[in-house]
Order: structure tokens, then C-alpha cells, then sequence
């Protein structure tokens, strides 16, 4: 399909209501907690109150004494001898010999009623024997640090490294030194941030099911069904193809239901109970204790820097603790940081470092946020330092297609230079500031991924269509890929109906997860219904008696390709459908494929702040966020997450993170300390959809969801110093710290 | 031939050369030779990586690589 | 431990349960009414995705015992559109794209129908201050102040 | 666990007095039951004070103060015009516990009873002179409000006493009261410092004044070196300079992970000055 075809849209580009919006605004919409089965037992995980400590013994008897408890388990009922990501997912799904983090599962109960459930998981009795802990990256990465575990370093890390080091990467080109000596300005700068949680209000709930037989099924809130039934059967060592995973409506993921916790634990339960259901459903002290925060970071950080505005060389070293097990992002951190840069001389070199914290999950372009932070921020005090516009030097700098990225592949179509006129353009950048208000601005980027995708497409008998997809939708993507049909098929939007499938009815689909829905889904979608119109035009050239070819696709019909074909008027979608029976069958179409042509996305944001000079409060005064779409579907979506990034990252940036006590327990598991931004914090979030096609989609799309949240972080702290003059290089900039800041500077 | 390029903590297996030349028609001939030839590369290549011809991300081990394209190896990508 | 017997008024339908005094009013609805529409996101009172009416008051039903209810009269998100007809609220949120996962925005709409019956004409700041206890973690929460306010207007229109 | 609904004070407390295990009493119950939900303090017996007559209500008293029952909610205290006018400082330290939702069910005896020495309605009570009728299984004996806290989650009450009414003095002339609080975000969090000031005018010159600090101590803190900083004073530079001297002098707080010694002592200055500068414009006659 050429993609000029689709330069004039009936339907892309419009603003339709969601398909799921009147379930949605009359509670009917169910989400992981809110579906119940006959005969279901309640389930409650017992969790390690320490840091890090051997468990010396489970006792479950006082709880198994109670009258409708029916089982429990322990790491004795989870097979033994797995290796790599499966045992890394096992030991986070209940511990074995060691406790590692406060909060870490160490048994369950299964039992009939949710109350009952949870004093019996209070009456088994654990005994640890306490360990010495580290939680901090930089203690973490220590070579005397407390060992997390021996063995865990991959190949690598090269010997010699510190115990708690357990990937290393250095990567880059060109000569740094060099390039550092060409400069008129170089700095070096450290940074630090603190982990931070995806804060999605849904906890995560499930019920499971599973008999003796190995056959089993579960509802959950997930943002990959697949992902849950592979890591499920791994840990549980079942077959996958045994496991039905039914996605709920999900209630927020952002990455961190791309994975599992509690899950096993409710078919490990259900099965010691005979195959009744085991519904678990997580408290928000469990979320946060317990399930994926990002990474912490600290960061070293050294540029150079032209009068003119070139960026000479460039050079970052970041380590990162992603919990008790390798994954922390640093790799993707370091990929981004310097990524909207077009860079002769760069270094990168990373460290992933265990510590006794929870396992990191994916948060929103995992990684992206540190690394921007730390680079965006250097920028900003060069910039300010040799009197350079910051935007101009972004400009003079910005990468454009073609050019090699800072992490070695070349660019493709890509839309930064275009962003940052867009940015540059805004009223909001004209605005007078007063007296302790700053302005501040910063780019950011995210790759953007593909992933298995398989979609299937029926034709219904009266011309309607249906689509089956695997990717949950968490902010619209049913909305996006119905336009996007429609608009291939020539039909109403309201003639498609997009249903999110459980495993069972298609190829296995990797989670909505790296901004991937609506491109990749879509494009599946979009061929998909490529070969129905390829099917519905041969039944028109059979019933005309003329060859297939001679049959174009025009506004939901099938009419012949011009005067050669013979004079046959349009057959239309509803024709075709109604007599489907009596031409051959059902017409569908399907694709499956790791879809190719993903378009990477950058944005850039600017901030106006007030700050208050006695209290160290900054205010968010103004906020813009600018991206490149590609092209956006349904732009009130689009828009959606430009600001639901954004308002992430001004919560990371100024008063998120996890705060540990001195034995290594999470102080903050609530809202009520875990401050996410509320709606008086936030001003409107004023927004400019950038438009470069991507030519890896049919429609154009890139992904939009994650770039969103990394320039908050820099683009705050350079508005911080716009306004009171203090540099802040250790996330969160809270009332505290910045007071600490202006106080120190006197 | 084809050229890979490495990062660099890789050189430590391949007696410190950045990129290595390969004979190879699809991504995954030219992961078995990069083995074959270094072989401490095993492990790292088994862990999951992801390979970039020409900018674009390719998930598929059967693609073909053209005579003169450019492949990078790089860690695993996905997202959030 | 025993239960206690429950008479309330849930939505103008009288409904009666049985509830461990340890049950909470959220617990009771979902598990033992089987209206789901209010949702836990914290259990501490901090999310509001658990927001209904006892006795017109605003309230987090995750903060109330479900043997609290007793004779009172109670409002939840499945009672707010009148038969098949959505509240304007219900409606305007559809039409500004004001949910994104859809889970916090029970709450929010039974809370913002509690402020505009108490002031059809709030500014900006004073829907964000209504709202601040109810958490949403997608939006930044433009889309859902200006769905608010557009429905204010709406209403207000109507009642002229 | 036991529910019990007595219908006056006095049974309450002989509930209370007769019970072996752990008793709670619940007015607007939004710490009792995030404690019960948390699985941290699950009650045997819970003592549901809201079906006791008069809970609800705000009535003069015959000295021209007011009397609030226990389970008045903050909702109720804001929308309580003449309340409001007299002591403002009270009211939006109540107001300010909590979101929309919470105010329809907290009330100023549990935020006092929770013993935290954060909590946002205190400060106010202690600075307005606030008592409270305290009713035993012996009978009823009135206690001023900042002899109630006793610890971090503490109350001087003995076993089987319970508050039954809050007494606020009558406001008289020429008088305001403020509460200010500093938080990280702009609402829903708990008090980093929080600041009650309330005074008394004989023409532009401060002639009463009382100082309560929340969350630098222990307990919510009479400060009368920050009172005496300002009496006797038009509220000058120098005087607002001295109360935060006096105000900051006054902290002993803790690290945490809600602010830190530094913070608190230096804004705990800050708030006492900016309190102040509304309790005198309210006094002066401003209705804002």
C-alpha cells in the first residue's frame, strides 16, 4: 500500500468519543479487582519486613489451624532449577533462602473470605535472621558492600569489578580527550536520583485459576497477557499453551505491569486448594514496597562546549541500582542522554548495581528520564555560563535524518529540528517573568519499539468489522486503531469494533509497552484489513466475472479499476458481507510480524517556575510540551500523554521518591507520603503535536507515550536556576533541599 | 564482508577491535560467525541484544544484510 | 466474628447485607452488592477513586464501615446517569478525552457532581482544590478540569 | 471485633471502662480505619460515638464561646458562617486536613485524640485557648486542649475517658487568629510545620498573643516567647523578625521523611511571621 494514498483523511486526525468511554464513566468497566468466580477463595502474601535476611523457617500451622484457610504456599511449592530472567521473576515472586527487600513475598494463603485471608497471613509465623543491607548506589556499588548476590555479575563484567556490579557496558566513538581540548568551556558535573514508582491507581489484582491437571486460566490487570502467561508457566514450570490470561481493563501501567508478582502466587494457591479461584488483590503499601519502581541514579557527567554553541566531546558515566536483581536501565539512560545531539566524540560507560531494594520494573522510557536530566542539565549551566541561547544550541547541535546517532546507528526520519522551531515559535516563550521566576527548557527522546504483534480482522455479515488485538488499552489505542481501519476499510468509525483478547485467540503479542499500541497494532491492523479488501474485491471480480486485479478499493467498495474492467457498479463492503456465506466463507484478514519502521520520537519541553524563597517551594507556573507524532491519530489522546508524561515528571523532579529508614525499610509506602502530583499542583498543560510522517507506518505514526516524561526533570531544574539562581543536581528539588540549596549559597 | 560494530566493553573479546568483519548474507550468519570467531561473545549475544542495520531496529534473524550495510549491536530494547 | 445486618439505600434502591464489623463501606459495596464502579486505589483515604455520597456528604467509602450505613442514603457512580442518560459530566469527559485508563474517573465524577451541586460556577482553581484528593495518575489532569469546567457551563445553561 | 453504638457519653465511657482489649473510639474514623484496614491497631471493641445526641452540633455557649460536638466534620465546621467569622484560624486549620472527601467525615476530636503532633488542627486550638469536656466513667472535668496531646500518637486521657465536646472561648473585640502550614505539595499532605497565631489589637498595638507551633515537637507547642515577641508591638519589622526568632528557637524536631530539623526550625520562622501578619489584618477588621 502506497503511503500516499492516505494524505487525505476522512477519519485520521479526528477526535471521535473512545470506544470504552461509556463503560468507563458508568463504573461498568472492569478492572483487575472487580470480577469475582463461583467457589473463589481471597488470597494475602506475607512479606519480609527487612532489608535483607536469611529466612530461618516458615510456620504456617496457627494460620492453617483457622477454619477456612485452605492453603499455603512457599518457595518449597515452586519447582527448582531455573535459571537466568526465569529464576530472577521466581525468587521476586517468593523468596528462597534470603529475604532481599522490604516487602519481598516469603509465603501465601489462600482462604474464604478477604478479612479471614489476611489475619491468617498475620498468624504465619516467618523467622529471619537479619542481614546487613545496602540500599544507597553509590554504597551499593562499594567493593565492601554487602554481597546481594555472588555469581549474579553477566559476562560482562570484567573481573576485578566490585561484588554488587552486575552488568557493565563502556560504548562510543571518536576521541574525547580530544575533543574536550577543542572546547572553550568543559564541565564536569555529578547528579543523583532517587527511584521513583509508576503510580498507577490500580494495584495490581488477579484471580487464578489452576488444577492438577496443568491447565489453568486468569483475569488480571496486565498490560501483556502474553507476558503474564510465559513468565507464569516459567516460574510455575507449566506449558504456556496450558495457561488462558484474559486481560481486565487496565487502570494505569506505565510499564510497571509488564511483568509479574503476585500472580504465581494465585495459581500456586489455587492448585494446593484443589483448583478453586484465588483472587489476590495488592494494598498500595504492597504496590509500593513490593512492585516496580524505576532505577536510582547517580551520574558523572563532562561536556565541552564551543563559544558558538558546538558541542565539542561528551562523556557520561552512570551507575544505577535496579533492586535485587540486574535490569536497571542504565544501558537505555545512556543510549538517550545525548541522543537529540549530533556528536563527533562521545563516551559512555555503565554500571548495573544490585542492591536490597525491589526489582526494578520498566517506568516510562525506562532510563531516559536520569540520563536527560543529568546531560540537560550540564547544558543548561554551560549554556548559561558562556551566555548561549539554550535553544539555539540545541539547534545547532539537534540531530536531523541521516546523521549517526551519539549510540552509533543512524538516524531515520526523525523530527527534533522541527520540534525545536515549533518550541521556539510558542507564545509561551515570550512571556515576562517576574521577580523569583525562572524559565527553563530542555529536550528529550525515546527509541520507540516494535515487539511481537499478531491482529486479526473479521468482516461481519453485515459489513461491520471487528478487530482482535493483543495490546491492553491503557489511553486510547482502541480509539486509534478503529480510526485507523475504518479509514483503511472506508467504513464508520463506529462500524469497527476493537476487542483486547485473552491469550487464547491469537498469536502471542508482546504488551502495550515502548509507546508500541498504536504503531504497531495499528499497522497490524491496517494490513490485516489490506488482505480482507484484497479477499472482498476478488468475490466482486468473481461475481463480475473479471479478473481480481481489475478491482480497486474505493470509499468501502469494491468497483472496477477503470473503463477496461466493464461497467459494474460499486459492490459495497455490506453487499460483500451479506452474501459472504454464498461466495466462499467468512472474509477476514490477519498479520502477524515484529513490524518493522518504528519512528523515534523527540520532544522538548519548557517550564516557568516561581519559587519561593523562604520555603524553598517551587510552583509550576506554565508548562508546553512539544513532540514529534509522526502523525496523531486521535490528537486528544495524543495530547493525553504529552501531559500525563509531563505531569509524571514534574512529580519525579520535585517531591517523588522512595525514602528509606536506616534498617532499610520503605518509609513512604502511601499517597500520603509517596506525593504524586495532585490537581492543584499543575497548571494547564498547553501542548504542540510536531507532525514528521514516520515511513516505517501507514498512516505515519510514531509512538508517543513515554518521550513525554524526560524533559520534565532537566527542564525544571534549569528553571530552578532561571529563578533563584541554585543549581539542584539531586532529585527530588523538594521545598527542602532548594531551601538547603539558596541557604548554602547565602 | 560486513562490518559490526561492537560496544566497547565487547572488545575485551574480540582482541580490542570495535568492529569485525563478518561473511554474512542474514543477521544471524552474522551472529554464528562472530561467535565462531569469539567465541567469549557467546554469552552476551545468548543474554539478548538487539541488532541495528542501517538505523533500523531488526528483529528478525533471517533478514538479509546488504553487501556495505551498517550493523550495530546493541543492548535489548523495549520500553515502558 | 459475627456479621451484623445492614438497611441502606444505595442509589434509591433499599439493599440489604450482611457485614463483618471490620468491613469496610468499599468492600461492602463491590463484595457484597456487586457494585464495582467504586474503586480502591489506596485504602487510606489519599486516591478518592472510592469516592460516594453518605447522606449527600462527599466522602471515601474506603474511611467508612460498611455497618456505618446503616438508614443512611447512599450515591454511587452506577446511579449517576439518569436510566440511559448520561449526567452532563458523564458526557463531557467522553467528548474531552478527560480518562485515560478510566480507573480514577468513578471518583472523580461523583466528586465533581458533589461541587457543582454546591457551586455550578467554580473557577480553575477551585475545581483543582475540590479535586485534589482524587489521584490520577495519566491525564496531568488538564483534560479533566476542562471537561469539569465545560460541564458547569453546560448545566448552568440548562438550569437558565 | 465488637461495634458498639451507644447513645450517650457516659455509656461510651463505661464501654470503654469495662473492655479488656484494644477499644477505639470512632467519630469521623479517618485515622481509626486506615489503622484497621493497615492491620496496625485492629480494635476489639469499637465504640461508634455518632449516634450520641448532639454530636453534629455548633451551639453558643453562655459566655459567648462556642461548644462543637465530636463528630462535626471539617465540611460542617467551614460552612458554619458565624463559627467561621469568629475564630477563621480554627476553621482552616481543620479545613485543611485531608481532601474534599476526607473533610466530609474528619473531625477536630479525632485530629486532637490521633496524638500526632502534626496534626493541622491543633495548632489553631491551642493559640484560640481551646478546652475540652472530657467525659469519664466518674463524670465529665474540662481540660485545655494542648494538655491533651502527651506523645507522638499519646493523649493525657485515662482509660475509659473520652472527649465530648470541644470549648472554644468567646472571641471578643479587636481579635484574629490564623493557621498556616507548609506542605511540599499544595494539598493532601501532612504538615512539614504548621503555625497558629492568635491576637488580640487596642489600636494598631498587639495587647494578647498566643503562639502554637505543630510538627517541630513531640506535641503541638505553645510558644509564649513568640507571643511575648509581638505584644506590646504594631507588628513591625523588627517585632515579625523577633516572633520568628522566638518561633524557631522554639522547635525541637526530627529528621524524617517528611522534612528535615533544618527545614522546620528555619520555616517554622516564616510561617510565624506570615501567620501573623493575617491574624493582625483579621483583627484589624479584614474578612479574608
Amino acid at each position: 500500500m502506497a503511503k500516499d494514498e492516505f494524505r487525505e483523511f476522512k477519519l485520521v486526525g479526528t477526535r471521535p468519543d473512545r470506544p470504552d468511554g461509556l463503560d468507563k464513566v458508568t463504573g461498568r468497566a472492569r478492572y483487575g479487582a472487580d470480577i469475582s468466580a463461583p467457589g473463589m477463595l481471597w488470597g494475602a502474601v506475607v512479606r519480609s519486613p527487612h532489608a535483607h535476611a536469611r529466612i530461618v523457617s516458615i510456620d504456617p500451622s496457627k494460620a492453617l489451624a483457622l477454619d477456612g484457610v485452605k492453603a499455603v504456599v512457599t518457595r518449597a511449592d515452586f519447582p527448582e532449577g531455573l535459571t537466568g530472567e526465569d529464576w530472577n521473576l521466581q525468587e521476586n515472586t517468593i523468596a528462597g533462602e534470603r529475604a532481599l527487600y522490604d516487602g519481598h513475598a516469603v509465603a501465601a494463603v489462600a482462604a474464604t473470605s478477604k478479612l479471614l485471608a489476611e489475619e491468617a497471613a498475620r498468624l504465619i509465623a516467618v523467622e529471619y535472621e537479619v542481614l546487613p543491607h545496602v540500599i544507597d548506589v553509590d554504597d551499593a556499588i562499594k567493593p565492601d558492600a554487602p554481597v546481594i548476590r555472588a555469581g549474579a555479575a553477566d559476562a560482562s563484567v570484567p573481573e576485578g569489578m566490585p561484588p554488587n556490579v552486575v552488568r557493565y557496558m563502556d560504548f562510543g566513538r571518536g576521541d574525547v580527550e580530544a575533543g574536550f581540548a577543542e572546547a572553550d568551556l568543559v564541565m564536569e558535573r555529578s547528579y543523583k536520583t532517587e527511584a521513583t514508582h509508576q503510580g498507577y491507581i490500580e494495584p495490581h489484582a488477579c484471580l487464578g485459576q489452576l488444577g492438577a491437571d496443568g491447565k489453568g486460566e486468569m483475569w488480571v490487570c496486565t498490560q501483556g497477557q502474553w507476558y503474564i502467561r510465559k513468565m507464569c508457566t516459567a516460574v510455575l514450570g507449566l506449558d504456556a499453551s496450558q495457561l488462558r490470561v484474559t486481560p481486565s481493563e487496565i487502570g494505569g501501567g506505565f510499564g510497571g505491569k509488564t511483568t509479574i508478582f503476585m500472580e504465581p502466587l494465585s495459581l500456586a494457591l489455587s492448585r494446593k486448594a484443589g483448583g478453586k479461584p484465588v483472587k489476590i488483590v495488592m494494598s498500595r503499601s504492597e504496590v509500593l514496597r513490593a512492585t516496580g519502581p524505576t532505577a536510582s541514579a547517580s551520574m558523572d557527567v563532562k561536556i565541552g562546549l564551543k563559544k558558538d554553541g558546538t558541542i565539542t566531546a561528551a562523556r557520561a558515566e552512570f551507575r544505577m541500582q535496579g533492586g535485587a536483581f540486574p535490569g536497571a536501565p542504565v544501558d537505555m539512560a545512556l543510549y538517550c542522554c545525548f541522543a537529540p545531539y549530533n556528536l563527533t566524540n562521545v563516551a559512555h560507560v555503565g554500571y548495573d548495581v544490585l542492591a536490597n531494594r525491589p526489582k526494578c520494573a520498566a517506568y516510562r522510557a525506562p532510563g531516559s528520564p536520569m540520563g536527560a536530566f543529568a546531560v540537560e542539565s550540564l547544558l543548561d549551566e554551560m549554556c548559561r555560563a558562556l551566555k548561549i541561547d539554550p535553544l539555539q544550541m540545541r539547534l545547532k547541535n539537534a540531530v536531523k535524518e541521516g546523521d549517526k546517532s551519539s549510540y552509533g546507528p543512524r538516524f531515520g526520519s526523525i523530527g527534533l529540528i522541527e520540534t525545536l522551531e515549533a518550541t521556539q515559535a510558542h507564545p509561551n516563550l515570550s512571556i515576562k517573568l517576574g521577580p523569583n521566576q525562572g524559565r527553563g527548557i530542555a529536550a528529550g527522546y525515546w527509541f520507540n519499539h516494535n515487539g511481537e504483534t499478531s491482529v486479526s480482522l473479521a468482516i461481519s455479515e453485515d459489513g461491520t468489522a471487528q478487530v482482535s488485538v493483543g495490546t491492553p488499552d491503557i489511553g486510547g489505542s482502541r480509539a486509534s486503531i478503529a480510526l485507523m481501519t475504518a479509514e483503511t476499510l472506508g467504513i464508520g468509525y463506529e462500524d469497527v469494533r476493537v476487542n483486547v483478547v485473552e491469550t487464547g485467540a491469537l498469536g502471542v503479542n508482546e504488551p502495550t509497552h515502548g509507546s508500541r499500541a498504536t504503531f504497531a497494532s495499528g499497522k497490524a491492523a491496517v494490513i490485516a484489513a489490506g488482505h480482507a479488501i484484497k479477499e472482498m474485491c476478488r468475490r466482486a471480480a468473481t461475481e463480475w466475472g473479471i479478473e481480481p486485479e481489475a478491482v480497486e478499493w474505493v470509499n468501502g467498495a469494491a468497483q472496477p479499476a477503470g473503463p477496461n474492467a466493464g461497467k459494474h457498479p460499486p459492490m459495497t463492503i455490506a453487499e460483500i458481507a451479506g452474501k459472504m456465506g454464498q461466495t466462499g466463507g467468512p472474509i477476514s484478514g490477519h498479520h502477524e510480524s515484529v513490524p518493522e519502521g518504528v519512528g523515534a520520537s523527540f520532544g522538548c519541553h519548557v517550564v516557568d517556575v516561581e519559587v519561593d524563597p523562604e520555603t524553598g517551594r517551587t510552583t509550576i507556573l506554565r508548562y508546553l510540551v512539544v513532540q514529534d507524532a509522526g502523525r496523531a491519530i486521535h490528537p486528544a489522546y495524543v495530547e493525553g500523554q504529552y501531559q500525563g508524561g509531563a505531569a509524571q515528571g514534574i512529580g519525579w523532579a520535585l517531591n517523588e521518591a522512595y525514602i528509606y529508614d536506616d534498617k532499610g525499610r520503605l518509609a513512604n509506602p502511601v499517597f500520603l507520603d509517596y506525593r504524586i502530583p495532585v490537581a492543584s499542583d499543575l497548571p494547564m498543560i498547553d501542548t504542540v503535536i510536531v507532525e514528521v510522517p514516520n515511513p516505517g507506518h501507514p498512516y505515519g505514526v510514531r509512538g508517543v507515550g513515554e518521550t513525554g516524561i524526560t524533559p520534565p526533570l532537566p527542564a525544571i531544574a534549569n528553571a530552578i536556576e532561571d529563578a533563584v539562581g541554585v543549581r539542584m543536581a539531586h532529585l527530588p528539588m523538594s521545598p527542602a533541599t532548594v531551601l538547603a540549596a539558596l541557604k548554602a549559597r547565602g | 564482508m560486513v562490518a559490526v560494530h561492537l560496544w566497547s566493553s565487547l572488545t575485551r573479546f574480540t582482541d580490542g577491535a570495535r568492529v569485525v568483519e563478518v561473511e554474512a548474507a542474514t543477521v544471524a550468519e552474522a551472529l554464528k560467525q562472530l561467535v565462531e570467531t569469539h567465541p567469549g561473545l557467546g554469552p552476551i549475544l545468548d543474554g539478548g541484544i538487539s541488532v541495528v542495520i542501517d538505523g533500523e531496529m531488526v528483529p528478525n534473524r533471517h533478514t538479509a544484510i546488504e553487501p556495505g550495510a551498517e550493523v550495530y549491536l546493541m543492548q535489548r530494547l523495549k520500553g515502558g | 466474628m459475627s456479621k451484623i445486618h445492614v438497611t441502606t439505600v444505595v442509589n434509591g434502591d433499599a439493599v440489604e447485607f450482611l457485614a463483618d464489623p471490620r468491613e469496610t463501606l468499599l468492600d461492602c459495596l463491590r463484595d457484597r452488592l456487586g457494585l464495582t464502579g467504586s474503586k480502591e486505589g489506596c485504602g487510606t483515604g489519599d486516591c478518592g477513586a472510592c469516592s460516594v455520597r453518605l447522606d449527600g456528604t462527599l466522602v471515601c467509602s474506603c474511611l467508612v464501615l460498611g455497618v456505618e450505613a446503616e438508614g443512611k442514603q447512599i450515591e454511587t457512580i452506577e446511579g449517576m446517569a439518569d436510566g440511559a442518560t448520561l449526567h452532563p459530566l458523564q458526557r463531557k469527559f467522553i467528548e474531552h478525552a478527560a480518562l485515560q485508563c478510566g480507573f480514577c474517573t468513578p471518583g472523580i465524577l461523583v466528586a465533581a457532581k458533589a461541587l457543582l451541586e454546591r457551586n455550578p460556577d467554580p473557577t480553575e482553581e477551585e475545581v483543582r482544590f475540590w479535586l485534589a484528593g482524587n489521584l490520577c495518575r495519566c491525564t496531568g489532569y488538564d483534560k479533566i478540569i476542562r471537561a469539569v469546567l465545560d460541564a458547569a457551563a453546560e448545566m448552568r445553561q440548562e438550569a437558565a | 471485633m465488637r461495634y458498639h453504638t451507644p447513645s450517650t457519653f457516659r455509656d461510651a465511657a463505661q464501654i470503654a471502662a469495662g473492655a479488656s482489649g484494644v477499644t477505639r473510639f470512632l467519630a469521623g474514623g479517618t485515622d481509626v480505619l486506615v489503622q484497621l484496614r493497615a492491620g496496625a491497631v485492629i480494635p476489639d471493641d469499637l465504640i461508634d460515638l455518632k449516634k450520641i445526641a448532639g454530636v453534629y452540633d455548633i451551639a453558643r455557649t453562655g459566655d459567648g464561646g462556642w461548644r462543637i460536638g465530636i463528630a462535626v466534620p471539617g465540611i460542617a465546621l467551614g460552612a458554619h458562617e458565624a463559627l467561621r467569622a469568629e475564630w477563621p484560624g480554627v476553621v482552616e486549620g481543620m479545613e485543611l486536613v485531608g481532601s474534599t472527601q476526607v473533610q466530609g467525615r474528619a473531625t477536630l476530636t479525632g485530629n486532637l485524640c490521633n496524638g500526632s503532633p502534626a496534626a493541622d488542627s491543633v495548632p489553631g486550638l491551642v493559640a484560640a485557648g481551646a478546652s475540652v469536656e472530657v467525659t469519664g466513667p466518674d463524670g465529665q472535668r474540662t481540660v485545655a486542649v494542648q494538655d491533651i496531646p502527651s506523645g507522638p500518637g499519646k493523649t493525657s486521657l485515662k482509660p475509659g475517658e473520652l472527649i465530648s465536646a470541644i470549648l472554644l472561648p468567646a472571641r471578643g473585640d479587636h481579635a484574629g487568629d490564623a493557621y498556616l502550614r507548609f506542605i511540599p505539595r499544595s494539598e493532601m499532605d501532612i504538615a512539614v510545620v504548621g503555625c497558629a497565631v492568635s491576637l488580640r489589637l487596642d489600636g494598631d498595638t498587639v495587647t494578647e498573643a498566643r503562639v502554637a507551633l505543630g510538627a517541630v515537637a513531640p506535641v503541638v507547642k505553645l510558644v509564649p516567647a513568640a507571643a511575648q515577641a509581638i505584644v506590646g508591638t504594631a507588628l513591625d519589622d523588627a517585632a515579625l523578625d523577633k516572633l520568628a526568632a522566638a518561633a524557631s528557637a522554639a522547635c525541637a524536631p526530627i529528621d524524617d521523611k517528611r522534612g528535615t530539623i533544618a527545614f522546620r526550625t528555619e520555616v517554622a520562622g516564616v510561617l510565624a511571621k506570615r501567620a501573623a501578619k493575617i491574624a493582625y489584618s483579621r483583627a484589624k477588621g479584614d474578612r479574608a
